[in-house]
């Protein structure tokens, strides 16, 4: 056993260690936890308007039934994105920004439209500021949706968050695969991609936490309006939220589908569990077409049919879901078309094929104009709801 | 003689010298009146000797030959030289010197006094035998004795301690034990150059290889079941006299995590409580540096509702987390050690109560955060889960290490303090076996009986790390 | 101490850690930034590259039986020249040394403690590395065999939770590299986790009755396949597009588990048991750097040698490169002939010099050595 | 500067002197001062700024002596 001959210096230099103290030591009332995040160009300058929404721990943490106190506090600053923000937030916050959890970001359509690849290299350049968050394109003035508090939720941050994951669990109109790195995944391969926008009813912010006593809900708060639509980082257009549900159903964004359909004079609402998409791109002699296979099982959550409910008329509402489908996705494409947005992705999938023959027609850009879409779709209804043949009112 | 003799004891106070016959020569009995049983002295030596001694010759040898055969004593001992004649009388025999005879006769009329067999107090189990060892080496070794009944049981004898003379005996089972750790057991107690030895702690610390360790590569039990249990899987135990604690060895780090009780309950039942004392080790003893790291370095783990709230706690709290935390580990230490000291009842409950009321003042005076009062409490109570004392203190001993190595340099700090406590944990071995064996060194075939106790059906072979003869049960 | 080995099990252990310590965190990035979504084919051909010269090595540890390098440089050329091969041997290992502890504290300082300055990290994380050096080969098998397994867990647990954002589109167009070139581009990938796994030189003769040649080609086929498992996997999830840009790839994985909407933020933890893999591999190559010194100068103490070396090494780690970037450029340019020389060249040179002594003396000429 | 010179006499003549009192052969003392030399003279490169960088001298010979792969 070799005598302990380490120990001696050992202690020389973890007393110097500790005497030197810690670095990275920054307590938690230290912190000034950010929630929510708001970007906007400032008037004509190049600089941006930062609206960092902080919480106030005290403000959250009461117990039931005191008064509800101010739950989190906005900072603006203005300057520019890149240089020396690290030194410009101390003059306003007397704490650390703590920007890991942030939950959402949101940025104006001003801003949106001159292109966001500052910010997302801004956003992955350091460690704590992270990527992993949900973007939203407000068309509202920003300050007014930064300046306001919300009901029913604390932070008006987690209260977007939860917009989005309700929606896409409800109506499939919007998918969670809405946060920043999409954004830069898309923007480098060149692929469209579409982010939530949001809108504030009311014409005054809500500043004063009093507020939260009103009874109304929907007016002073944030309401989902429709989609924005990227190409690489620049905003070039507007989506609305019937649009919407085409755009996710069509790219495999989401499971979720919802429609309403009219049989022999009634309404019957049909909504999909899960959809398989298959897109095959093949070359017939000179022709490109691009195959579309829908999957469905469906479930029929409103029955208002006369009729009563029998395998035919589950044949007649699926025999019209696909038509419906296929009808709607068609009009939806060559909306889109002539609007110049490839909302397909056919450019991209052109550029994945091998082969020599369509690096060469990959080469010509607006190929996609060109190409045929052929759209089938299958579903199979497996739910109904708890009323097996609707009543009939006479 | 008798003159020698009685000026080397130099006449204590119980030192009893008795004239049996004083008429042609003098006989006379020499006895330690504490340590020897009155009525077996009366019985057996002095009254034969004034009532049956046939008539007294003038030849003192011829008395002496009579003595020798007629007195009824279980063990009779001619002692010649005046230092075994002082041996004898201070072990509890009685001596009878004859006038003009250089040879004197002694015989065992010893009898200590001794505590009844009790309950442990330490290793209490619900089920399970609820005999104890106690002071007197012979009843230890009947106790053992009365569960093994095997030829091959052997009781080696080592006498210890040049004042003192405690006689230790070390118990295993030849037919099982490994040759090499036995003869290295009993040459390094051999070995032993000490004055006293009182208590088997002593031996402990002279059996163990690396001084510097903070964890115990012995077992010490007060159990005679646990002491057969690790004998007949191939171990070896030191009892010594005047102590009830016996020691096995040699052991390993999962050793530590098995109570006698995990073998007299279902299976599945003692593997889920042998998980629970694993995960009792590791809260004991990463808690409060990873609390610490945490709370004051990377904040980011914490999920966002626990770091609202947290922020809202500690917003009045005048110390940094890690002296806070200093604080409040030193005033839990100082209440388990006055516990420990007070009378047996009141001990245990006085720590944990004053614990707590002691912390839930300093929240209330705002000197410390609520989140640090439940830290430091789960420390606290999951240390007493450790079924071993011995294995409790290090437990504490390392606690201390790792706070101050968060409090450093936050996770890396704990990172590091894991890594040496591994590299330390790795490098012991006792009396041969590698201390972390089953899962350092892998041992997959031991592994039934350390992180799971499978059931008896299945335990047909004995665990390979000791090394034992024989490979089935 | 020499005479604890380490089983054949511990010596696989030891070998798969070594060479994918810190090759996990740095490779990947790299490699899709140059051959973008085939980058997954690179790490197999530097496997087999790396198993021909373990090959070779085995080949020359076999032909000294029982003999370190440095043991055969001083046998094969004498007192004098041995001695200076074996330091050149000593300066590399402790270059190798200088290289990991450099990464570990970019890493810590680019992740999660930015204001801490990287030699805190060093100097403490080299002490417990002389701790585990001075207690022998044993211990330093054994911890492997208790912390690979953790490792190997903590990956497949990362990989799993982040299966939701998988995506088969990003493979596609397959197969596009051209080989010549891209074994051109990436000849640094073969120096550096592969051509340094001829530190286990020195710890060939500890292993167990000899027991060497199985665990360790094992290891070093297994590890390239990891390797190139994990850029797959770092291709499938991230992306080509974000993995080619971001400094730490791995990391950035591990940042952004989201599972069930509570597990978030774990990143600080699970890297913590990747740090694992970078303390074996550089608890081996320090063990290597002090076992030849103590060789060279015939000492038993390794405690005087290894512990000067933690205040060379931490100098060295500091001194050698500005920042990151300067560090992957050289690594680019450099690394592959640097390292060329010592797995190939001198141990040519040894296998030349002993044939050639053994040609004198068979013709019956003696040559004093 | 001072803080290093403090350091280094604490790291190597402090152990020295145990070693010496403990009985070491003479070849590891001797081993041991010339290695936390080194270590102090690469300590000083670092701290009067141009560093002692052994990868620029292994790139400087590799640029000069042998040209292997483009």
């Amino acid at each position: 056993m070799p005598p302990a001959i380490w120990k001696l210096p050992v202690v020389v230099i973890l007393a110097s260690f500790l005497l030197a103290g810690c670095w990275d030591m920054k307590e938690i009332n230290q912190l000034a936890i950010v929630n929510l995040i708001g970007v906007d160009t400032h008037k004509n300058t190049d600089k941006q308007e930062l609206y960092y929404q902080v919480i106030n721990p005290k403000g959250i943490a009461t117990q039931a039934g005191a008064p509800e106190k101010a739950t989190v506090y906005t900072y603006r600053f203005i300057e520019r994105l890149g240089d020396q923000f690290e030194d410009i937030s101390p003059d306003v916050i007397p704490r650390q920004l703590f920007t890991q959890h942030y939950q959402a970001i949101v940025v104006s359509e001003r801003y949106a439209k001159s292109g966001l690849r500052e910010l997302l290299n801004f956003k992955e350049g350091h460690p704590e500021r992270g990527t992993n968050v949900y973007l939203l394109v407000s068309d509202a003035p920003i300050d007014r949706i930064m300046d306001s508090f919300i009901p029913l939720e604390p932070l008006p941050g987690r209260s977007m968050r939860s917009i989005i994951e309700n929606q896409s669990e409800m109506t499939g109109r919007i998918s969670t695969h809405t946060r920043m790195k999409d954004l830069i995944e898309n923007m480098e391969t060149g692929q469209i991609s579409v982010f939530p926008i949001i809108t504030y009813i009311g014409e005054k912010s809500s500043e004063n936490s009093n507020r939260l006593e009103h009874i109304q809900g929907t007016n002073g708060n944030i309401a989902l309006l429709g989609g924005a639509l990227f190409i690489h980082d620049r905003m070039v257009g507007k989506l609305t939220k019937d649009e919407m549900k085409w755009y996710n159903l069509l790219n495999r964004k989401h499971e979720r589908f919802l429609e309403t359909l009219v049989i022999n004079g009634e309404s019957v609402q049909v909504k999909t569990l899960n959809t398989r998409l298959m897109k095959k791109l093949e070359l017939h002699g000179e022709e490109l077409i691009l195959h579309i296979q829908i999957f469905a099982n469906t479930n029929l959550i409103f029955n208002d049919q006369k009729v009563p409910t029998t395998t035919t008329l589950f044949n007649q509402i699926e025999a019209e879901f696909n038509q419906r489908i296929q009808k709607e996705s068609q009009r939806f494409i060559e909306d889109s078309r002539k609007k110049g947005w490839d909302v397909l992705g056919i450019q991209y999938l052109l550029h994945l094929k091998k082969g020599a023959q369509w690096k060469r027609l990959a080469e010509d850009k607006d190929r996609w104009k060109k190409v045929k879409v052929v759209i089938s779709s299958h579903n199979k209804i497996e739910t109904i709801g708890s009323l097996i043949s609707p009543y009939k009112g006479e | 003689m008798l003159d020698a003799v009685l000026q080397k004891l130099s006449l204590s106070m119980d030192v009893a010298v008795y004239p049996v016959v004083s008429s042609p020569y003098k006989i006379s009995l020499v006895y330690v009146s504490s340590i020897v049983d009155k009525n077996q002295l009366l019985q057996f030596v002095i009254r034969p000797l004034t009532e049956h001694m046939p008539c007294v010759t003038d030849d003192p040898a011829e008395s002496f030959r009579w003595c020798n055969e007629y007195l009824p004593a279980a063990e009779k001992q001619q002692a010649s030289s005046v230092q075994a004649c002082v041996e004898g009388i201070l072990a509890g025999k009685c001596l009878i010197a004859i006038d003009g005879l250089s040879t004197c006769l002694l015989l065992d009329t010893a009898k200590f006094p001794t505590r009844a067999i009790s309950e442990p107090t330490a290793e209490t189990s619900i089920r399970g035998p609820q005999e104890g060892f106690t002071e007197e080496l012979e009843i230890n070794i009947s106790l053992i004795r009365k569960r093994l009944r095997d030829p091959r049981l052997h009781f080696e004898k080592i006498i210890i301690g040049h004042t003192t003379k405690t006689t230790s005996s070390v118990v295993y089972i030849s037919s099982i034990a490994a040759d090499e750790t036995v003869d290295k057991i009993c040459s390094r107690l051999r070995s032993i150059q000490t004055d006293s030895v009182l208590e088997s702690s002593y031996l402990e610390e002279w059996l163990q290889e690396t001084i510097w360790s903070p964890f115990p590569t012995l077992l010490n039990t007060e159990r005679p079941d646990v002491v057969t249990a690790h004998l007949l899987e191939g171990k070896v135990a030191i009892l010594t006299e005047g102590t009830p604690t016996a020691i096995l060895a040699p052991m390993t780090f999962f050793q530590m995590f098995v109570t006698p009780e995990d073998y007299y309950q279902r299976a599945e039942f003692a593997t889920l409580l042998r998980w629970l004392r694993i995960l009792s080790f590791l809260l004991a003893v990463f808690t409060p540096g990873l609390y610490i790291s945490i709370v004051s370095f990377n904040q980011e783990l914490l999920p966002t509702p626990l770091l609202i709230s947290l922020a809202a706690q500690r917003e009045g709290v005048p110390f940094p987390a890690f002296l806070e935390a200093l604080l409040m580990m030193t005033i839990f230490e100082v209440l388990r050690e006055a516990g420990l000291r007070m009378p047996r009842i009141a001990g245990q409950a006085i720590s944990i109560v004053g614990a707590l009321v002691v912390g839930e003042a300093a929240v209330a005076a705002g000197l410390v955060s609520t989140g640090m009062v439940i830290v430091v409490s789960v420390t606290a109570i999951a240390n007493f889960v450790a079924p071993n004392y011995s294995f409790g203190i290090s437990q504490r001993i390392i606690q201390f290490l790792f706070l101050f190595l968060a409090g450093f340099i936050g996770l890396f700090g704990l990172l590091c303090g894991f890594l040496l406590l591994l590299i330390h944990l790795v490098s012991l071995d006792s009396f041969g076996t590698a201390y972390f064996a089953p899962l350092a060194p892998t041992v997959l075939s031991d592994w039934k009986d350390t992180l799971v106790r499978a059931p008896k059906k299945w335990m047909h072979t004995m665990p390979r790390i000791f090394r034992p003869k024989r490979k089935v049960r | 101490m020499e005479s604890k080995s380490i089983t054949a099990w511990q010596m696989f252990l030891l070998v798969f850690s070594y060479t994918l310590g810190t090759a996990i965190f740095l490779r990947p990035g790299e490699l899709i930034f140059t051959t973008k979504q085939d980058a997954w084919l690179v790490p197999l051909w530097c496997g087999l590259a790396g198993t021909v010269l373990a090959i070779f090595w085995l080949l020359l540890a076999r032909k000294f039986h029982g003999q370190s390098i440095v043991q055969i440089c001083l046998t094969v050329l004498g007192k004098k020249a041995g001695t200076l091969f074996g330091l050149l041997y000593a300066w590399y290992f402790i270059h190798l040394s200088s290289w990991v502890v450099r990464n570990l504290g970019d890493f810590m300082s680019a992740t999660i403690m930015p204001r801490t300055p990287i030699t805190a990290f060093h100097l403490l994380f080299l002490l417990v590395c002389t701790y585990a050096v001075i207690q022998g080969i044993r211990t330093i098998g054994r911890v492997s065999e208790f912390l690979t397994p953790l490792i190997f867990l903590t990956f497949s647990l990362v990989w799993i939770t982040r299966g939701g954002d998988w995506n088969f589109e990003r493979f596609l167009p397959v197969f596009e590299l051209n080989l010549w070139k891209s074994i051109i581009e990436n000849r640094q990938m073969l120096a550096f986790p592969f051509m340094e796994t001829s530190a286990f030189l020195m710890i060939f003769p500890l292993v167990h009755d000899g027991k060497y040649v199985k665990p360790f080609l094992k290891g070093v086929v297994l590890s390239s396949l990891t390797l190139s498992l994990v850029t797959f996997l770092t291709i499938g999830i991230l992306g080509v597009v974000r993995a080619s840009h971001l400094t730490y790839p791995l990391f950035t994985i591990a940042k952004e588990i989201d599972f069930g909407n509570f597990i978030q933020h774990v990143e600080a933890t699970t890297t913590m048991f990747w740090i694992f893999a970078i303390f074996v591999k550089l608890t081996v190559s320090f063990y290597c750097a002090t076992l030849a010194l103590c060789q060279l100068f015939h000492i038993q103490q390794r405690g005087v040698v290894a512990f000067p070396l933690i205040w060379l090494i931490a100098g060295i780690a500091l001194s050698d490169h500005a920042n990151v970037v300067e560090m992957m450029d050289w690594d680019h340019k450099y690394d592959f002939a640097y390292q060329l020389l010592y797995s190939l060249f001198i141990p040519l040179l040894l296998i030349a010099v002993s044939w050639v002594r053994r040609n004198h003396v068979r013709h019956g000429s003696e040559e004093s050595v | 500067m001072t803080m290093l010179v403090l350091i280094y006499a604490a790291v190597t003549f402090l152990p020295m002197h145990v070693f010496a009192r403990r009985g070491y052969e003479k070849g590891e003392i001797i081993l041991f001062f010339i290695l936390s030399t080194l270590g102090l003279f690469v300590w000083l490169s670092i701290l009067l700024k141009h560093p002692f960088s052994p990868d620029t001298i292994v790139a400087w010979t590799i640029d000069r002596f042998f040209d292997l792969l483009p």
